[in-house]
């Protein structure tokens, strides 16, 4: 075991696993974590627990992923590395593993000119495929980054890492999640798939390069709400593609928010099937009520107890 | 300040030797004629033909409306006589590869299939390399249906024969035309040419057009000779549309003779055969040729200026001239008008073999220019290059040449320059000067 | 070479306010070159300074100087004449002639008239692209010619990130995603393999800025 | 009534401004009082500099008098002209003059009439704006 977290032990023990996504509230207001936590509780193995993302300021992930914990739901906290240099992140490392977390997710982050604060200065000081190197330093050489100085303590964190099957250049992608194999990531999380022949390729790739057999491989998956939200995806989001048939289904649909369910759940079922995929990744964003019913739906319940 | 257009210099420009040597490109119809004539004054002449064999799209050609001799006998003499010729170089599949320096010290490189390179100084280039043809994309499922070229073809083929297309008669032809050229008027020529010689064959011919373009010398009187010999003409607004019948083909326009518009009635035209124009193209290579000349191309990718002010044969450069073809697709006849003009503004140029600029000149001072390229980039007439001349310079490191130490700046060659000032005008460091 | 480009002339009106007399010094290197700072563009600036002064009643007098290179002592020493008959200095030079004037005439105030924006590139006539961002550890060789550092909104040195689409940046979709430009050139090149090797966190806290502003020393040369 | 009569700064191209110039003269036709003819090789010698100078050194309006588009007889020339008017007028904005104080048109050689029509207007349009403040006597 590498952290001993639920997530590994789902994995280890050959389950499919389930995570979804947890946004932190824009405040201090726990009560907005707690009824979060309350919907997703039983449902999934693990939440992401998102570090500011799209750059709009919110709770930090350290302090909401520990609150995760004391209300009984394992978190994966999210780092990016858009605001902390690498000493703000080794010292969050440190913190976090004492307040109970055991997994990470690190990410370069989205650029900070998205978002509320525009005329921040940015830090990139690693980039998310060396984050994920310097973590796994911590864990298994149990030093520093770049530095022979011994940690006190145990940095035990299941190293996760994201990965964009949809942007481009599509050659390269496969690559680059190779690259994060080879500095030690554990688990992949994808961009939510719409273009399923697109991530078969992708799944393809990622086989021949053998990265399947390294890493566990999470299918990213948003439900739809609407047409208007997926042409808006389409259309606005860089790196996300939609297949015009689904807008197309989307649009014809009586009731478009249960036609997204329903693609849902297909999608899911579909990329069950696919070699080398261990796991889904629900983002299902402001819409945390309807993981219990789509997992559900998916045939994913209960959710196997492991030690 | 501003009243300061021209600053006056007492130094006049050094006059500049002009060998009387021509560099041809192109070996049709129009370099042809360029080469010969130019020999004939006792110029050097160097043809370049890319073509294993001169002529160009000549060759495709067998009637010329206002020639009524063979034209593959004509062209053949034309060629014979050329190669026979003392002052002329000719040399195939040879393509301009360099063209460096200005008017008086161009050195042109030359490449030939064999490998050969060869370095030429002509006092003036002539570019004459013509336009593509490619056959119109047939109306219909492509039957009975055939280009001008393939008419033509045809026509030759048969000689003092009644006319046949694959084994059968021809009895009945309409050309189309206007299809894809509006402003090019080698389709009317052709097709009224045409059309004359399938009359004398006893075929009966109309001829559809948008616009039939006669602005070509003689082709008036062509035209009508044509409606003298029973050729019928219909003029359309919408392009009229095929159907077949049975074995045949008819071509349905709208009578447009009628003047009220809902009077107007559909013609139906029964055609054995209906022949379209062809699509003229400026050749893609002209804009390679524009990069190693720096010549501009104008609408299309061919090298017309349509530009008032200025004479067609002449290009942006002093010193290289365009005829024919390059320029825009045109008729044979306005071609070899082009080369004659051409012919006479090179034996102008040449004349007393010393150019002196007469326009106002001007003047880089290179102990200021930054030798940020502005002036280059931005003349019109690709008359400025950065070169290692004159005093110090201190943006540029220096050169050994000669045992002199030269130093790098921008630098206006007279010969080339018109005097317009623009890169007076734009240099960041205002250090040009025109000169009068 | 370093890119800039003027200042919001109202900024520039502002801090001229309190003079009635100033020297506007361009420079006739690198601004010059990016059509910032050169003595035409220095001239119109004059022009167009004092006109909008003229126009308030406040008359504004400007003696106009472009040394060679407002970065070499002795080229801005050039300006020593003038600088005693003025009240106090535009410089639309780059930051570094603003500094050499600052150094060298101590008693003087001298006011920037340029932002100086990068080091870039012309990629065509009139348009300027940062190309560089003097991080002092040059990783071109890993990178086939196409800085990530200074082309990639996230400096990052291992990939493109889920943000690139089309070949084009997430951030500025008029930009050219730097990583593209790297798989592009690599692959032209056969090169592909060098991409799968991780490049490590570059010691920013030893050649770049970080460290505080960086000097070269080269003892051989010094006087 | 104000007297005020606008000095007008002419750029004429000698290919067409000029020869309409003197065309508007033989014809005798009328021109504003306050004119002040500046002959031009080509208008793209025009730099952006000699626009502002004009008004800095006393013109109310300048005009620019070009040939028209595709008919520059060194190509490129009033193609350059226009977008150095158009920074020129950017300035212009910034200093806080009138955008009507600078303008091209374009003649052609025989466009006596129009030459003087134009600058009669210019004249007109000009007067009720009073003087370019920003001038420097």
């Amino acid at each position: 075991m590498k952290s001993g977290s639920n997530l590994e032990k789902v994995f280890v023990n050959g389950h499919f696993a389930v995570t979804s996504e947890l946004g932190p509230p824009k405040g201090n207001d726990v009560s907005v974590i707690k009824r979060k936590v309350d919907f997703l509780r039983g449902y999934v193995d693990a939440v992401n627990v998102t570090d500011n993302q799209t750059a709009i300021v919110r709770m930090s992930s350290i302090a909401t992923s520990a609150l995760a914990v004391q209300m009984g739901i394992e978190p994966i906290m999210q780092m990016v590395t858009r605001d902390r240099n690498r000493i703000a992140m080794q010292s969050d490392l440190f913190g976090a593993t004492a307040l109970g977390i055991k997994n990470i997710i690190c990410l370069t982050g989205d650029h900070h000119t998205f978002g509320n604060q525009v005329n921040a200065k940015n830090v990139h000081d690693l980039d998310s495929v060396q984050l994920i190197n310097m973590v796994k330093t911590m864990r298994d050489e149990k030093t520093l980054m770049g530095g022979e100085e011994k940690i006190e303590g145990d940095i035990d964190m299941f190293i996760g890492g994201a990965a964009n099957p949809f942007a481009d250049p599509f050659e390269f992608r496969a690559l680059r999640t190779a690259k994060k194999a080879a500095a030690g990531v554990d688990f992949i999380q994808t961009q939510c798939i719409y273009d399923m022949e697109r991530f078969k390729e992708w799944m393809k790739m990622i086989r021949d390069l053998g990265v399947h057999e390294k890493v566990h491989i999470m299918a990213g998956i948003t439900p739809l709400k609407s047409a208007g939200m997926a042409r808006y995806m389409a259309k606005n989001v860089a790196g996300i593609t939609i297949p015009d048939a689904l807008i197309d289904r989307m649009a014809k649909a009586a009731k478009g928010a249960d036609e997204g369910i329903k693609i849902c759940i297909e999608q899911i079922q579909e990329v069950q099937e696919i070699e080398g995929v261990h796991g889904v990744h629900i983002m299902a964003i402001e819409w945390e009520h309807m993981i219990g019913k789509i997992t559900e739906m998916a045939g994913l319940l209960p959710r196997p107890k492991v030690e | 300040m501003y009243q300061t257009v021209y600053e006056s210099k007492t130094t006049a420009p050094a006059p500049i030797n002009l060998k009387p040597e021509v560099l041809v490109i192109g070996g049709g119809i129009v370099g042809i004629t360029v080469a010969r004539e130019l020999a004939r004054e006792g110029v050097q002449v160097v043809i370049a033909e890319k073509e294993a064999t001169l002529g160009g799209g000549v060759r495709d050609l067998h009637f010329f409306y206002d020639r009524p001799a063979d034209v593959r006998k004509w062209m053949g003499d034309l060629i014979s006589a050329l190669e026979g010729e003392g002052n002329i170089t000719i040399l195939k599949g040879a393509k301009l590869k360099r063209l460096d320096g200005q008017l008086g010290r161009f050195q042109a490189l030359v490449r030939t299939s064999d490998g050969m390179e060869r370095t030429l100084s002509p006092s003036a280039v002539v570019v004459a390399t013509g336009c593509i043809t490619r056959p119109a994309e047939a109306m219909s499922d492509g039957s009975r249906c055939i280009g001008s070229s393939e008419m033509e073809k045809l026509l030759a083929e048969s000689r003092d024969l009644p006319l046949a297309w694959k084994g059968q008669p021809v009895k009945t032809v309409t050309f189309i035309l206007d299809l894809t050229n509006d402003d090019i008027k080698i389709d009317t020529v052709n097709a009224i040419k045409q059309a004359v010689i399938l009359r004398e064959k006893g075929c009966q011919v109309a001829v559809v057009a948008r616009d039939l373009k006669v602005s070509v010398s003689g082709m008036e009187l062509l035209y009508r000779q044509a409606r003298g010999k029973g050729v019928l003409f219909f003029k359309y607004d919408e392009p009229p549309v095929l159907s077949h019948k049975g074995d045949g083909i008819s071509v349905e326009v709208q009578d447009m003779t009628v003047l009220r518009k809902e009077e107007r009635e559909i013609v139906s035209l029964p055609s054995d055969l209906v022949v379209t124009g062809e699509t003229f193209a400026a050749d893609p290579e002209i804009l390679e040729l524009c990069r190693v000349m720096k010549l501009r191309a104008g609408a299309g990718g061919a090298l017309m200026e349509d530009n008032p002010q200025f004479l067609r044969v002449m290009s942006n450069r002093r010193g290289i001239f365009l005829a024919g073809a390059c320029r825009f697709p045109q008729v044979i006849t306005e071609s070899l008008n082009e080369a004659h003009a051409v012919v006479q503004e090179v034996k102008a140029l040449l004349h007393g073999g010393v150019y002196t600029p007469v326009n106002p000149v001007a003047e880089v001072d290179s102990q200021k220019c930054a030798v940020c390229y502005t002036c280059v980039r931005l003349c019109p007439h690709a008359a400025i290059g950065v070169e290692r001349y004159g005093d110090r310079n201190v943006y540029a490191a220096p050169a050994e040449k000669n045992g002199d130490t030269l130093w790098g700046a921008a630098r206006v060659d007279p010969a080339a320059c018109f005097g317009c000032g623009v890169c007076v005008a734009e240099c960041p460091a205002r250090a040009i000067t025109l000169y009068q | 070479m370093i890119k800039a480009e003027q200042k919001p002339f109202e900024e520039i009106l502002e801090y001229l306010a309190p003079y009635n007399k100033i020297l506007l010094s361009g420079c006739g290197a690198c601004v010059t070159v990016c059509h910032a700072g050169g003595e035409k563009d220095g001239a119109l600036l004059a022009s167009a300074l004092r006109m909008a002064r003229q126009k308030i009643g406040k008359p504004l007098e400007i003696i106009e100087s472009t040394p060679a290179r407002q970065c070499e002592p002795e080229f801005a020493q050039e300006l020593s004449d003038t600088i005693g008959l003025v009240e106090a200095v535009l410089s639309v030079s780059c930051g570094i002639g603003v500094q050499t004037l600052a150094r060298l005439f101590p008693a003087m105030q001298i006011f920037p008239g340029v932002n100086t924006l990068f080091m870039g590139e012309t990629v065509e006539h009139g348009v300027w692209e940062e190309r560089c961002q003097a991080c002092g550890d040059c990783i071109l060789e890993k990178t086939a010619g196409i800085c990530p550092i200074a082309r990639c909104a996230k400096q990052l040195l291992n990939g493109p990130c889920g943000g690139s689409s089309n070949g084009k940046c997430e951030i500025k979709r008029e930009t050219d995603c730097a990583w593209q430009l790297i798989f592009d050139r690599s692959k032209a090149l056969g090169q592909l393999h060098r991409l799968t090797e991780i490049i490590p966190a570059k010691q920013w806290g030893v050649q770049s800025r970080d460290s505080g502003p960086r000097r070269i020393v080269r003892e051989d040369l010094k006087v | 009534m104000s007297t005020f009569e606008p000095k007008i700064v002419a750029f004429c191209c000698e290919q067409s401004g000029l020869p309409a110039a003197e065309m508007a003269k033989t014809l005798k036709l009328k021109m504003p009082d306050n004119l002040e003819l500046v002959p031009v090789p080509c208008s793209g010698r025009i730099e952006t500099l000699y626009l502002l100078k004009a008004l800095e050194s006393g013109a109310d309006g300048v005009v620019v008098f070009a040939c028209y588009e595709e008919n520059c007889k060194y190509l490129q020339g009033n193609v350059r002209l226009k977008s150095r008017v158009g920074y020129a007028k950017q300035i212009m904005t910034k200093i806080g003059l009138e955008q009507e104080r600078l303008e091209i048109f374009h003649v052609a050689t025989n466009s006596g009439v129009k030459f003087s029509e134009f600058l009669l207007q210019k004249a007109d349009q000009l007067r009720p704006l009073g003087p370019n403040l920003g001038k420097i006597a």
